[in-house]
């Protein structure tokens, strides 16, 4: 279990790396990171590896750590972007945010019993921090793209709670949620584009014109 | 049977791609309109057996949901043509192809008695409707696309989460985590508690964003002012009751596993909640799309809140879904008649819709009296079900809450609605600009005559059906 | 014939059967009125024989057949109470429609007429409905069927303002109204386990929600009513209104909310102590409130409209009257003041029915509903001039018509009261009625003086032409039925005792039944003498040389027309000197001041003073409020998310907190 | 036996008619002259001698006997004025007891019919007055409409305080002499109230000093007068006869209440009755020659007093 906590802890200081990161090369980059990471706890959570979870291992390592990352930097080279300037929260407040998130989401795990071959995994708390620095990331970043890595980082969230249960989920729907996730994110990217055509800039503090007067 | 009911009008989708010419390819969607009401018609008639493994099934409710779905989406396709003709400026390729899959994805949802098959093809109608709002390809409509799609995907993510809540919850009780609804309501009683109520605040949040409950429904005012009516409808009508439904899976689940009372709780909250939101942003709104997204944020609220209640108020909310929908297809199309006659949403500068659109004015007004709550219309019998059932149990404050929002709505959305159907419309198009065609009213006429129609006459059959979905007998 | 109940219900289909086929002949107004209003005709003759004999002490009779709708049953029933509201009804819905037929022609060119020949019918029957209806959703779709198309009716001109804004006021006020009646048979229901009005008269609710019960009563059928503060809808509707709309708006609809009132506490059983003295007080603030306002308005039916109030309010004083002389053990006065109430319903219904069809001949012949474009009528509307005489001595509550006779019955009950020692209280409300009688008087004799008499006012009034007769005999009737009423008041008496009966009032006495013939001859001795002094007087005037010569000016040699004292002038007076300031209209006067005065300027404000003063600003205060919540929704996505966020975390908190620590 | 009896009723039946006659003939005769004593006691007191106290009745016959003028814009309405205007009045003095004689006629609730009388001749002598278009007549009419309007509450306040210890609501019984001096015995305090209240009454509806003024000559400040300007010859016959003839049944109506008396012998209580009318005629032009006329916005402060009186009287009364 060693190496998969320390899997896990990486994950949350990936985490906090995206979320004080300034430069949205380095954000992404995060993010790619977090999901070869998680391809490797999918490996390494489970005492019995067999075909299934080596395969949905395989293709989550290569969907959130390749193939999306990639589609993010090329629609950040179409926008032109390098930095997330003046962030909705300045980074050091989303930081600490981060912390207090992340100490909420250990406090709350800790009242959610676990079943006895979990018992002392840091899976959940992981989990839910992460699926609440997704969150945050939402909700401080103004530039489209950080927001999708911060859907991402959402989705990251929810696949670490998802590994608790490989075993128990069909593999069609694994597949299917996989599959969902990358067509959100394409779709996404096909938006951002239009952002990007539409209104010059991938600044989503611009899209304010629907609005109650 | 089950299985062509999620294939057939995605393949046609397919036929929809090839063609080339815009015109012969809207005529593809009566067609898959009609395919649908048929497949779902014989579906509940001859009681469709289980398919893949059980993975779908057909219960009472999902019954409900179909039918009803059916009979919406093959409405609104008799309607498409004629709204897309006069689109013809609009490539509609991705419109029409969208349209024809959603059909398809929608039935995954009623049908699926798996939890996580059912998360998969509702975050497949996110997607596919993420086009259709985009239909406009302007500024706004692409602005209220990608709200609609985060907010969206944001909300599923965290249904997906408290799917996987409850699959923990059986696993931690040593069962086999299955996210099977029959398995999960056989050993609902055993799960752990702490799981199941953490699963049902995720999944009734994140699938309540997708309905469009208040706090979580910001982005529906921008989407269904920006879509095309006719998308609107769908979306207000078909969409929301597909995460309706996925609610009730799993409130179900709450029910059976003897944890009603406190998911009761939240979602007498919620409602209330969403009535209030909506009652407030109604009045004096000046975009009457918008005015009818928050009518739409006001139903889902009743809908949760009548479920909150529980006992007959259960019957009522679901005969408020066929309700609401089938008001809510007059309302969104016949907004969508007058607006292509004044070329504006803005309340301020279309007036005197009575003059310029007779037909569609009248429909339009119908339509508000309808979605108000008063008789005759079927809305009234629906919400004066749920009604019945707080006074019944002395919730004093909720019906008082309950009628103050119907009272402030009603106050907000006559004087919007009065304002656009009545007075002198602008001297700039003092004559009837463009003849309101018959496939223009048709649908129009039909869905306003359902809603006339359940406020007076109940069919027994489907008071049967009703009954049996809702679970509770003849009061 | 039909008789019994389904005779009524046979009416309200032929009612709405016609009315739809005058809906489909939009395109044909000259055959859709026809058909619409000999629908209406006919169905009322099919109804009027069932009605007349329940009321002349025939079997009251129900019919019920299965609805499948939650909770509803199709039943119906025709009992004294029923028939007693019905009459008035189809009595005033044939000869409306009649005249309506013609008034609606005249928009014929403008205009799509489909809809309000449909719409009237709608109303008549829905309204028919309503007192036929034995089941609580049967009662509510019918009202509210009513309250839509009578509000749709009164929208009829809706590219005026005025119209449009009355059509809303009125939708907003019936929906409040609804709101209380949903509950109000809610709270039926919960005791009595079904909506039936049988098993609400089983188990009545009891204790509190009985109190709830006759409190949303008060509410909503007094919304209807037209009790002040729920009265705002009132004028503006009935002034908006095509007039055969507004009669029947004022002389029958209004009523229904007494039926309702009625019928709730009929079923209700036991009588609270309470009901009395709040009727009274509901009704003689409505009555001067109302009579203060109609005082000075300057469109003539909305000074119609707001007599409507104050008659009203009269009703509810004596139904209040009866109920607290009842309960304090004065069997006669309670008689007198029942009957003097009862007997107004139809009363009013005939009066001012008769005054509404009044105000649209005025308005068709000359265009104006302004009383400061009128004058001089009477000469170029001869016709309407007699049945404006004829309704206004009678909503003057004057002898010898029918108005006096049933507020005769209610002083009459106040002073055997004041004879049988029943504390000052009551007492004064003679005073206060006095006041409101003789308020009446002076805003008619203003209306009757400034529409009919003196000189046109305006080119429209010098033109005026009288309207054809399909329009005039329909008022000449109902001014027959006034005199008619004050001359038989026993017929009408005899009328009323099933009704009586059934509210649980006592019998009048014999020595008032008495009173009541004597008043009746003496009323017709009046018309007798009046006319016979009138023919001596002509007579007189024969073999006297007489001369004709302009009105003398008290030295002033070129009178005008503009120069006559007007609407305003002759209300000034007693509206802005005398009574409170409080009900009064706004005047904004700009006197010429100093050496070289600038422009003056006057203007008056004779809106509803409580509209004004009260809902207006609450209304802006509250839209005020909710607009300040905009920020919510202020387009910023991030903003939204958090909402997610927010409502994700409170959730959960509750969740845990809830289940005690873990969730 | 029988024939007797017949005889009898007959002879009852002769007496009747002829006290009714005589009743009428006082009822129909003597008005006239109230406004010559109030003539002439207004002239003493203005130092000069004054009309003869007949001279009402010479000024009616001398109008009865003229031609009529109309003004064209005149309808029907402004024939009727007169006409109604005096019978009103006319059948309002049938109802009323003058002293103990009793009514001519009367049933239950009768005096509601008085009040309403009095107002259908009000009405069509405002109707009368609006339909010369005449902006002086107008004001006229408003203003006798207005203070006649607030007046009304006073009169059936009064009237339920008397009706207390009436045996029954009819003028009649409610005035009759026993029923007051009863009333007296009981409740004096409110019967001072009631005949001070009525007193006021008989000076607004007959538009008298302080209310108004009958003799003035300035159109602008007049009530009654100014609204009977149009008519003229045995119209304004009419009316004036009609004003006597109301003067006398508020004076009536004062006599009543506040002088009760009775000898028990017909004869002598007509002279009673009448020398109490002369007395309170006497009385009112005391007073409109000592009191100026008010402001006309302060009339209805003295119709609100009166009311007050009114309702003192039932406070007290019960």
């Amino acid at each position: 279990m060693g190496f998969a906590s320390t899997l896990l802890v990486i994950v949350l200081l990936l985490n906090f790396f995206m979320l004080g990161a300034s430069r949205v090369r380095a954000v992404i980059n995060g993010s790619a990171m977090q999901g070869v990471v998680l391809g490797l706890l999918a490996v390494s959570v489970h005492a019995h590896l067999d075909l299934e979870i080596v395969l949905i291992a395989l293709v989550a390592g290569l969907v959130k750590g390749l193939l999306i990352p990639r589609m993010l930097m090329k629609a950040m080279r179409g926008g032109a972007i390098r930095r997330e300037v003046e962030p909705l929260v300045g980074f050091m407040p989303s930081l600490l945010l981060c912390a207090v998130t992340t100490g909420g989401a250990l406090v709350f795990s800790s009242t959610l019993p676990l079943a006895p071959q979990h018992a002392g995994s840091l899976l959940v708390p992981t989990s839910l921090a992460t699926v609440l620095a997704g969150f945050l990331l939402l909700i401080t970043r103004r530039k489209a793209i950080t927001q999708v890595v911060g859907y991402l980082v959402l989705e990251n969230g929810i696949y670490v709670m998802g590994l608790m249960l490989l075993e128990a989920m069909p593999f069609l729907v694994e597949v299917g949620v996989l599959l969902d996730l990358f067509v959100a994110i394409f779709v996404m990217g096909i938006i951002i584009n239009h952002i990007n055509r539409e209104f010059s800039s991938l600044d989503t503090s611009r899209l304010t014109a629907l609005r109650e007067e | 049977m089950l299985l062509a009911l999620i294939l057939v009008t995605p393949a046609l989708a397919g036929l929809a791609f090839a063609l080339p010419s815009g015109k012969d390819r809207a005529w593809l969607l009566p067609l898959g309109g009609a395919l649908n009401l048929f497949l779902a018609l014989a579906a509940i008639f001859f009681d469709a057996a289980p398919a893949a493994e059980g993975w779908l099934a057909l219960d009472p409710l999902g019954k409900l949901f179909l039918g009803f779905g059916a009979v919406l989406f093959a409405l609104l396709s008799i309607y498409a043509p004629a709204y897309l003709h006069l689109r013809a400026e609009r490539p509609n390729r991705v419109m029409v192809a969208c349209l024809l899959v959603f059909p398809g994805i929608t039935n995954a949802v009623l049908l699926s008695h798996h939890l996580g098959l059912m998360w998969v093809a509702l975050e497949a109608s996110t997607l596919a409707t993420a086009p259709m709002i985009y239909f406009n390809r302007n500024a706004r409509s692409l602005e209220a696309v990608w709200k609609y799609l985060l907010i969206g995907s944001v909300g599923i993510a965290l249904a997906l989460l408290g799917s996987l809540f409850l699959a923990y919850a059986e696993l931690h009780e040593n069962l086999v985590a299955s996210l099977r609804l029959e398995d999960l309501e056989r050993i609902a009683p055993s799960l752990s508690r702490p799981w199941l109520r953490t699963a049902f605040v995720l999944t009734f949040i994140g699938y309540g964003t997708k309905m469009g409950l208040a706090p979580m429904h910001t982005w529906k005012p921008d989407a269904y002012g920006e879509a095309p009516g006719l998308v609107g409808a769908l979306l207000a009508g078909s969409m929301t009751s597909c995460a309706f439904l996925a609610v009730l899976r799993f409130f179900h689940l709450c029910v059976a596993a003897g944890e009603a009372a406190f998911a009761r709780e939240l979602m007498v909250g919620f409602g209330l909640l969403s009535m209030g939101v909506a009652a407030a942003f109604m009045v004096k709104q000046h975009d009457y799309k918008r005015l009818l997204a928050y009518s739409s944020v006001e139903h889902m609220g009743i809908l949760v809140l009548g479920m909150g209640l529980g006992g007959n108020a259960t019957f009522g909310s679901l005969l408020h879904l066929l309700n609401n929908g089938m008001t809510k297809g007059v309302l969104f199309l016949s907004a969508a008649n007058i607006h292509r006659a004044y070329a504006t949403k803005s309340v301020e500068e279309t007036r005197g819709a009575l003059r310029l659109v007779p037909w569609s004015a009248s429909l339009f007004l119908l339509g508000f009296i309808a979605i108000t709550g008063s008789p005759p219309f079927g809305p009234f019998v629906s919400e004066f079900t749920i009604l019945e059932v707080a006074v019944r149990e002395g919730r004093y404050v909720v019906t008082a809450l309950f009628l103050t929002f119907l009272l402030i709505i009603f106050v907000g959305m006559s004087s919007t609605v009065l304002s656009v159907v009545q007075g002198k419309p602008p001297a700039h198009l003092e004559r009837p600009h463009r003849q309101e065609s018959f496939l223009l009213l048709a649908p129009i006429v039909i869905f306003l005559a359902c809603s006339l129609g359940l406020g007076l006459y109940l069919p027994p059959p489907l008071e049967a059906l009703l009954r049996e979905a809702a679970g509770v007998g003849v009061p | 014939m039909i008789a019994g109940v389904l005779g009524v219900v046979l009416c309200v289909v032929v009612l709405v059967v016609s009315g739809l086929v005058a809906l489909g002949l939009t395109r044909k107004p000259q055959v859709a009125g026809a058909v619409a209003a000999s629908g209406v005709v006919l169905g009322a003759l099919l109804g009027l024989w069932p009605t007349v004999r329940v009321l002349a002490g025939g079997a009251s009779s129900e019919a019920s057949a299965s609805w499948s709708l939650p909770g509803g049953t199709l039943a119906v029933g025709l009992d004294p109470l029923t028939a007693f509201f019905l009459l008035p009804m189809l009595v005033l819905g044939a000869v409306a429609a009649v005249y309506g037929r013609e008034y609606l022609l005249l928009f014929a060119d403008t205009r799509r007429l489909g809809f309000p020949f449909f719409g009237f019918n709608l109303l008549i029957a829905s309204m028919v409905m309503v007192v036929l209806a034995r089941n609580a959703v049967l009662f509510l779709v019918a009202w509210e069927t009513m309250a839509i198309a009578a509000a749709l009716l009164v929208s009829f001109e809706h590219d005026r303002p005025e119209a449009l804004r009355a059509g809303w006021v009125y939708l907003v006020v019936a929906h409040l109204g609804a709101m209380c009646l949903f509950v109000l048979f809610l709270l039926f229901k919960a005791s009595a386990g079904s909506f039936d009005f049988a098993a609400f008269a089983q188990t009545p609710p009891v204790g509190s929600a009985a109190v709830a019960v006759a409190v949303l009563a008060l509410v909503g059928f007094g919304s209807k009513a037209g009790f002040v503060p729920l009265h705002v809808w009132l004028p503006e509707a009935h002034a908006a209104a095509p007039s055969h709309v507004s009669a029947i708006l004022s002389g029958v609809l209004l009523k229904v909310g007494f039926y309702g009132l009625l019928r709730v506490f009929q079923l209700l059983g036991t009588r609270a102590d309470w009901w009395g003295p709040a009727l009274v007080a509901l009704g003689i603030s409505s009555a001067l409130v109302a009579i203060v306002v109609a005082l000075y308005q300057r469109d003539f039916k909305r000074a119609l409209a707001y007599s409507s109030i104050e008659n009203v309010g009269v009703i509810a004083v004596g139904l209040g009257v009866s109920f607290w002389a009842g309960s304090r053990g004065h069997p006669r006065v309670s008689a007198l003041a029942l009957a003097g109430a009862l007997m107004h319903v139809w009363n009013h219904a005939v009066m001012k029915g008769g005054m509404f069809l009044v105000a649209g001949s005025v308005l068709h012949g000359t265009g104006t509903r302004d009383l400061e474009q009128l004058g001089g009528l009477s000469r170029r509307m001869p016709v309407t001039a007699v049945a404006m005489t004829v309704g206004v001595l009678a909503l003057s509550a004057l002898p010898p018509l029918n108005g006096f006779v049933s507020e005769w019955l209610l002083y009459l009950s106040l002073l055997r009261l004041g004879a049988d020692g029943a504390g000052p209280l009551p007492l004064l409300l003679v005073g206060m009625l006095a006041l409101v009688a003789a308020l009446a008087a002076l805003a008619f004799v203003r209306l009757y003086g400034v529409v009919l008499l003196g000189q046109p006012r305006s080119d429209v009034a010098r033109h005026a032409h009288e309207s054809s007769r399909w329009m005039t005999v329909p008022m000449l009737v109902l001014a027959g039925l006034c005199v008619a009423m004050a001359v038989f008041p026993g017929f009408v008496l005899a009328a009323l005792d099933g009704v009586r009966a059934q509210v649980g009032g006592p019998a009048l006495f014999p020595a008032d039944q008495l009173s009541l013939g004597r008043l009746g001859a003496f009323n017709l001795a009046l018309w007798a003498v009046v006319l016979l002094g009138g023919r001596l007087f002509l007579g007189l005037v024969v073999r006297r040389p007489v001369t004709e010569d302009d009105t003398w000016g008290c030295g002033y040699p070129e009178p005008t027309a503009r120069m006559q004292y007007g609407a305003r002038s002759f209300s000034e007076l007693a509206s802005e000197q005398v009574l409170p300031a409080m009900l009064g209209p706004r005047v904004t006067r700009v006197k010429p001041v100093g050496l070289f005065p600038g422009a003056a300027r006057f203007s008056a404000d004779d809106r509803d003073p409580l509209t004004r003063r009260w809902y207006e600003p609450a209304f802006a205060r509250v839209a005020g409020w909710l607009a300040s919540l905009a920020w919510v929704q202020r387009g910023v996505l991030t903003a939204y998310l958090t909402y997610v966020f927010a409502a994700v975390l409170a959730a959960l908190l509750w969740v845990s907190l809830r289940s005690g620590g873990a969730p | 036996m029988i024939e007797v009896l017949h005889t009898l009723s007959r002879l009852a039946m002769v007496s009747f008619l002829l006290r009714l006659l005589l009743h009428l003939a006082i009822a129909v005769s003597f008005p006239p002259l109230l406004l010559g004593i109030i003539g002439k006691v207004k002239a003493f007191f203005g130092g000069r001698v004054g009309p003869p106290v007949l001279q009402p009745y010479r000024d009616l016959l001398r109008l009865f006997r003229k031609g009529f003028v109309f003004s064209r814009t005149t309808t029907w309405v402004f024939r009727a004025g007169p006409v109604v205007g005096l019978i009103t009045v006319a059948l309002a003095m049938v109802l009323m007891p003058l002293g103990s004689h009793r009514a001519p006629l009367a049933f239950g609730g009768d005096v509601l019919v008085f009040a309403g009388l009095l107002g259908l001749g009000r009405f069509f002598t405002v109707a009368a007055a609006l339909d010369t278009g005449s902006s002086f007549e107008g004001m006229g009419a408003a203003r006798e409409a207005t203070f006649s309007a607030l007046a009304e509450p006073g009169l059936f306040l009064g009237l339920m305080v008397l009706v207390r210890h009436a045996t029954g609501a009819s003028l009649d019984l409610m005035l009759s002499t026993e029923g007051t001096a009863r009333a007296w015995e009981a409740t004096p305090g409110a019967l001072v109230m009631v005949a001070v209240s009525f007193f006021a009454l008989l000076l607004v509806e007959n538009s008298r000093i302080p209310v108004d003024d009958p003799a003035t000559h300035l159109e602008l400040t007049m009530i009654h007068e100014v609204m009977v300007l149009d008519h003229s010859g045995p119209a304004f016959g009419l009316i004036q006869y009609g004003a006597a003839l109301k003067l006398f049944v508020f004076a009536s109506l004062v006599v009543n209440v506040a002088f009760p008396v009775t000898t028990g012998n017909p004869e002598a209580d007509w002279v009673l009755f009448l020398g109490a009318v002369v007395a309170l005629a006497m009385g009112v032009g005391v007073l409109e020659s000592t009191m100026a006329r008010l402001r006309l916005l302060h009339v209805p402060r003295l119709l609100v007093a009166s009311s007050i009186l009114s309702v003192f009287g039932i406070i007290l009364g019960s």
